[in-house]
């Protein structure tokens, strides 16, 4: 049951490193110049103040902190969030603004290697001739762009010139596919063109690599047709690396979505985590970073299973490891 | 063989390097261990040129740097001009390093491709301070013009210039540069052309004779050591089969391991091809030898006592030492 | 005797950002159908390029074939490449120096194998897998079920290059190029693998090209040897007559080169002296001439045609060796 | 090493906007030109290419080319010092992981990680904001403060990235049969890393930091787009932000930082990959 070790091994690393990302944001509350209690509860007096430190656990000490907050969040309590005149959950917010993160995110991706994969291919196939020249020039642009830019020219012509789609908001299925689908496009644009450079710059190079393998010419010497060949026998092996990067490209996307989300107002974790700091919603700040450093976990693991599911001897390396 | 055993070695004070009982083993896996050296004795004597043969996977390379300590062996002693190497501190075994040196089988990978051929041969001068600039210029060009290259065509370029061969006379001038007693050539022309090896093996066997030097040569190949060599060991799965001056070990091999390797190799003349049996099958994993005599399950002389017992090296004619039960007579 | 494989006046150039690389000039040979024809040579020889440009495996815009290739009748050179790929598997089949990257590193033996198959002869998934079975067996792998499972990782060296073979003949091909099949092997393994494939030929009339930098390999393996150097044949003649009386100063050369075990230990080993010449700036007279201890004047300027002697043997020098000056 | 004229047509144009970019950076504000916070009261969204004002003005009458020099100079300051201190201190620990391994690197891999599993943006996001922020929320944070901040942060934020880049180059390198051979002559190990790592994996990590730059450009513009970077148009960032308000009627104001930002991205990413396909090119031979 070597197979099993591995697993465990693997999980035991990325939970430490968990713990040790949400340790570390832990520790930002005390860093910062100002008291918490102060800018949760600016009119209230020390004794109220100490109650809400003592509340959190802020009285115990980094780790103490660290440790109350740990079993709250496994328990799903992710904390408060304070404002004058009232509390809201953290979770709350989350359960809002998650799924509509997670849409734009697996849109973005969905749509990023939809046109990638055919793209390196071809221009894989093509190499150094017309079309891949094409291809990779305009790819290099676009992956040069930040992707607010695209978002904010989008806005311009598409938006505010031409009135084609709407620049601000979000809408949930139930107002709409259709109107779902207006406000997303112009986001997962913004967020995609750089990840289409990205990936097609990627899945070339390697693919470029495997065709000058022995075994390419081998697959020609059993008279198997190029198209054949490159699927069949090309593809699956280049892709390795693409499907990695993409998987966790997935964090990258939220630091990216913190921005797009904030130009279209699309209101998700993104946004969340922005306005968090900006309202200096430190506990929400902490519980977000947690969650997102969860996605990390989880697609490094997805990346793991993966690539040993594309590529056999991965599998049998851990199987030895 | 494969077996273990001391009866080969001569214990002579002339002996330049002695190992004994020498064993590495890698842990690759939660339980499983290569034994890529098991026990292994053997010594060199002043002046001669110990052959050290075998197929891929039989640890002669790691043979090879277990003697340098690069790494340090598991268990063993490497005695080096009277001084144990296992046993010293980490100063003092630089030091010691410096009379043992080493060629490598790929030549293009041993040298930094970032140095010029006169900082190559410059660097081992210089961390031990030979000499000032001059002096250790005159002796770079010294250097170079015996491994035949013209110190000004190339004191100014870079490895990737330069063709395999040549590389490898790069090295051989580095490794000769701080006047080892010992060179250690781990398959040093096994990466080169025909008609390049044969001008490799020239070399180093001009430069053994010029620099006085005593050698210990790797290689899977049988006919290159034959050139070569004053004695020959053939190893299988980590122990010796067999140990023999190459007149007597090519002409009547005593283990069965060596003749199969001998008749394997292919000649180049179509009047004498020998269709002998083939050795079957390919070796056991070293991560789980098999008992007794390592070869057995690939020789065609096994019996059951090869399976219960290890063979011990023994002298069956003058100077011929074989680990087997049933040597070839 | 009828010519299987004739390749006429090909020359292949690559090109390279140091400019126009000849990899193969002017080669002509012959492989008559039911022998063995050994292709001899060093690194940069171009032994690897003319077999792959006789099949034309070469692709990429960089690259650029002439001359005529007639393969059985077939002449591939005016084919367009669907036509030739017909010809695949059952007319041409090729092996290669390394089989751990010969095989695709991410699908299984028994996909590999039955491909072909199916593809080529039109096979049902499950006849192909059987008689995939039976191809394995064919080559000697034991547990042949088992090793269809497997991927290429997971056998030994050995085992690749059997299950290499194995997709080569499945087609039963007339033509088998067989490229270093035995480079990257241990001496024994070595062995084993040139006896499997002597027995293949016999069994399946197959003609091969045993492409090889070892003189030895040629020696008991082939009918016919042709030696190239610096992209050229420079020597063809029927394996006997060439070791027996060799007339390019080259072969000799190399062949006095070679440590053998069959001669005495500490026998001098001749140095040929030098390299191969530069690809991208080949020198006018005759490739080997820096080299040649026969060298004369003429060879430095003037570039030797081929020729052949009554018997059939060709050569590419001006001095050949047993001619009087 | 490269030669300008071997170079590519659009190569050389890049290495010329970098050096123009450089040039700006280093002496824009001795240019004559009015300081970028005057105030040309006439002249509100002036569009690019009228006279007095090539680049146009925005609607506050800011004078764009003479903005987009400040910017410059900010942006590609903030840049440089970053990748550089970045680079050294990621490129000092990963070379220290790879070359010593066992438990150091254990302990340095796992801090790689750590930075890794945070985005860039989120991480930086939250370092500006902690290390920016006053006891006094009304109180403004001095520009120098904000500066040094963003470098800090962002310093942070490429350690990790250009660390794992530097332990996997070295844990090439230092597999190579030339170390053993360094280690045979007895060399010692700090010798080893001066000598035959560093000067290996060097190149490959100025490529890297070259395409680092473009990473760290786009950063700091979203972080001023998001309003914690740089303030008030004193960035390309900061230029966007101001550029945003108004979309519908004066667009050029957003075009021409995104023109200066994508161009100048686009050049570093350009010569990174020139210089790594220039390296590619020579390990291929080695």
């Amino acid at each position: 049951m070597q197979k099993l070790s591995f697993w465990l091994q693997r999980v035991s690393q990325l939970l430490v490193v968990l713990l040790l990302v949400t340790f570390g944001v832990s520790l930002l509350i005390r860093i910062i110049p100002v008291d918490l209690a102060t800018i949760v509860m600016p009119v209230a007096d020390e004794t109220q103040r100490a109650a809400f430190r003592a509340s959190i656990g802020l009285d115990k000490g980094p780790i103490g902190y660290y440790l109350q907050w740990l079993g709250n969040f496994v328990h799903g309590d992710l904390g408060n969030i304070y404002y004058s005149g009232g509390t809201e959950t953290v979770s709350g917010h989350l359960i809002k603004a998650m799924p509509r993160s997670l849409l734009l995110m697996s849109y973005t991706q969905i749509f990023a290697l939809g046109v990638a994969i055919p793209l390196g291919v071809l221009s894989a196939y093509r190499a150094g001739r017309r079309a891949d020249r094409v291809i990779s020039n305009t790819l290099f642009i676009f992956s040069s762009i930040p992707g607010f830019a695209i978002g904010l020219i989008l806005i311009i012509i598409v938006g505010t010139k031409f009135e084609w789609l709407p620049t601000l908001g979000y809408a949930t299925f139930s107002e709409g596919i259709w109107e779902h689908f207006k406000h997303m496009i112009m986001p997962v644009l913004s967020l995609s063109l750089g990840l289409i450079a990205q990936y097609t710059r990627l899945l070339r190079a390697d693919m470029i690599a495997s065709l000058r393998e022995d075994y390419v010419t081998m697959a020609m010497s059993k008279g198997l047709s190029d198209r054949r060949i490159l699927w069949r026998h090309v593809f699956r092996p280049s892709s390795v690396t693409l499907f990695t990067s993409a998987a966790l490209s997935m964090g990258g996307l939220i630091g990216g979505a913190i921005v797009i989300e904030s130009i279209f107002a699309t209101y998700g974790v993104g946004f969340e985590i922005f306005a968090a700091i900006g309202g200096r919603q430190y506990i929400m700040l902490q519980s977000c970073v947690a969650v997102i450093a969860l996605f990390y976990v989880f697609f490094n693991l997805v990346v793991d299973i993966g690539s040993g599911f594309v590529d056999p001897r991965t599998r049998d390396r851990r199987a030895n490891a | 063989m494969a077996g273990s055993g001391t009866a080969h070695m001569r214990n002579t004070v002339d002996s330049v390097l002695t190992v004994r009982d020498l064993t590495v083993e890698f842990r690759v896996a939660k339980d499983k261990i290569v034994k890529a050296v098991s026990g292994l004795s053997f010594d060199v004597v002043r002046g001669e040129t110990l052959a050290i043969v075998g197929e891929s996977g039989c640890g002669k390379t790691t043979l090879a740097r277990a003697v340098l300590q690069l790494p340090p062996p598991n268990a063993g002693e490497v005695v080096l001009n009277g001084t144990d190497l296992t046993l010293l501190p980490k100063e003092n075994l630089r030091s010691a390093r410096t009379s043992m040196q080493m060629i490598f089988q790929d030549p293009i990978s041993s040298l930094d491709p970032r140095m010029t051929v006169h900082q190559l041969i410059d660097e081992p001068l210089e961390i031990w301070d030979r000499g000032n600039r001059a002096e250790r210029d005159e002796r770079i060009n010294k250097l170079l013009q015996s491994v035949g290259l013209e110190p000004e065509l190339v004191l100014n370029r870079r490895s990737y210039e330069f063709s395999g061969g040549q590389c490898q006379r790069i090295s051989i001038a580095r490794a000769l540069a701080l006047d080892p007693r010992m060179l250690i050539c781990d398959e040093p022309v096994s990466a080169l052309d025909v008609s390049i090896q044969a001008q490799i093996l020239n070399l180093l066997l001009h430069m053994k004779e010029t620099f006085g030097l005593t050698m210990v040569f790797i290689s899977h190949d049988l006919a290159v050591v034959k050139a070569i060599s004053t004695r020959v060991m053939v190893m299988y799965l980590g122990k010796i089969c067999e140990v023999a001056p190459p007149d007597v070990l090519y002409a009547k091999p005593a283990h069965h391991y060596t003749r199969a390797l001998l008749n394997s190799v292919p000649i180049p003349d179509p009047t004498k091809q020998i269709r002998t049996e083939l050795l079957q099958g390919e070796p056991p994993s070293p991560m789980n030898p098999p008992s007794g005599c390592r070869f057995r399950t690939r020789c065609v002389g096994a019996s059951a006592l090869c399976a219960e017992q290890e063979p011990q090296l023994r002298e069956v004619s003058p100077g011929q030492f074989v680990a087997c039960h049933h040597p070839i007579v | 005797m009828s010519s299987l494989l004739s390749v006429k006046n090909m020359t292949v150039n690559f090109d390279t950002p140091r400019g126009s690389l000849e990899a193969v000039r002017n080669v002509d040979i012959e492989i008559p159908a039911g022998t063995s024809v050994g292709i001899v040579g060093e690194s940069g020889s171009g032994k690897t390029v003319m077999c792959r440009a006789a099949m034309g495996l070469l692709q990429g815009s960089t690259v650029s074939r002439t001359g005529t290739v007639v393969f059985d009748g077939h002449e591939l050179t005016a084919m367009t490449k669907e036509q030739v790929r017909e010809l695949f598997g059952s007319g041409m089949a090729m092996i290669f120096q390394d089989p751990l990257t010969a095989l695709n590193p991410v699908r299984r033996i028994g996909v590999q194998l039955s491909e072909g198959l199916r593809i080529r002869l039109g096979m049902s998934k499950s006849d192909a897998m059987a008689r995939s079975k039976e191809l394995l067996e064919l080559v000697r792998i034991p547990n042949a079920a088992a090793v269809l499972k497997s991927f290429p990782y997971q056998l030994s060296g050995g085992m690749r290059q059997r299950v290499m073979i194995a997709i080569a003949i499945a087609c039963n091909p007339k033509l088998l190029f067989a490229d270093e099949p035995t480079t990257a092997l241990d001496v024994t393994v070595q062995a084993q693998i040139l006896q499997l494939l002597r027995e293949l030929r016999e069994d399946l009339k197959m003609s091969m090209v045993l492409v090889t930098h070892d003189l030895g390999v040629v020696a008991g393996n082939t009918d016919y040897v042709a030696v190239m150097y610096a992209g050229e044949v420079v020597e063809y003649a029927p394996t006997a007559k060439l070791f027996a009386d060799m007339r390019m100063p080259y072969t000799e050369a190399l062949l006095n080169s070679i440590p053998r075990v069959d001669h005495k230990p500490g026998t001098a080993l001749t140095v040929i002296a030098g390299r191969l010449p530069d690809p991208t700036n080949r020198p006018s007279g005759c490739g080997f001439a820096p080299r040649c201890k026969y060298v004369q004047e003429k060879c430095h300027k003037e570039h030797p045609n081929l020729k052949t002697d009554p018997d059939g043997h060709v050569y590419r020098c001006w001095f050949p060796i047993g001619e009087a000056l | 090493m490269l030669k300008f004229k071997e170079l590519s047509k659009p190569t050389q144009l890049c290495v010329l906007w970098i050096g123009l970019m450089l040039f700006l950076a280093v002496f824009g504000s001795f240019l004559p030109f009015e300081h970028w916070t005057f105030v040309y009261e006439d002249d509100l969204g002036v569009t690019p290419f009228s006279p007095g004002h090539i680049l146009g003005t925005d609607n506050n009458g800011y004078d764009l080319l003479t903005s987009a020099i400040a910017g410059t100079r900010m942006s590609i300051f903030i840049a440089i010092t970053a990748v550089g201190l970045g680079g050294l201190i990621g490129s000092a620990l990963g070379i220290t992981a790879a070359f010593v391994r066992g438990k150091v690197d254990l302990v340095l891999s796992t801090a790689f990680n750590v930075g890794l599993a945070i985005p860039n943006l989120v991480l930086a996001l939250a370092l500006v904001s902690v290390l920016a922020s006053n006891v006094d929320m009304t109180v403004v944070v001095p520009i120098w403060r904000r500066v040094m901040v963003l470098i800090i942060s962002l310093t942070i934020v490429l350690i990790p990235i250009l660390g794992r880049i530097a332990r996997g180059a070295t844990l090439t390198w230092s597999g190579r049969e030339f170390v053993t051979a360094a280690r045979s002559m007895g060399m010692r190990d700090s010798q080893i890393i001066k000598k035959h790592i560093v000067p290996n994996v060097l190149p490959a990590l100025i490529a890297v930091a070259f395409l680092a730059i473009g990473v760290v450009i786009i950063a700091e513009a979203s972080l001023s787009l998001l309003g914690v970077g740089i303030p008030d148009g004193g960035s390309w960032g900061g230029m966007i932000a101001r550029g945003r308000n108004d979309l519908e009627y004066s667009p050029h104001v957003l075009y021409i930082p995104v023109i200066f930002l994508a161009i100048t991205v686009v050049s570093t990413n350009q010569i990174g990959e020139v210089l790594r396909n220039k390296l590619d090119g020579r390990e291929a031979k080695v």
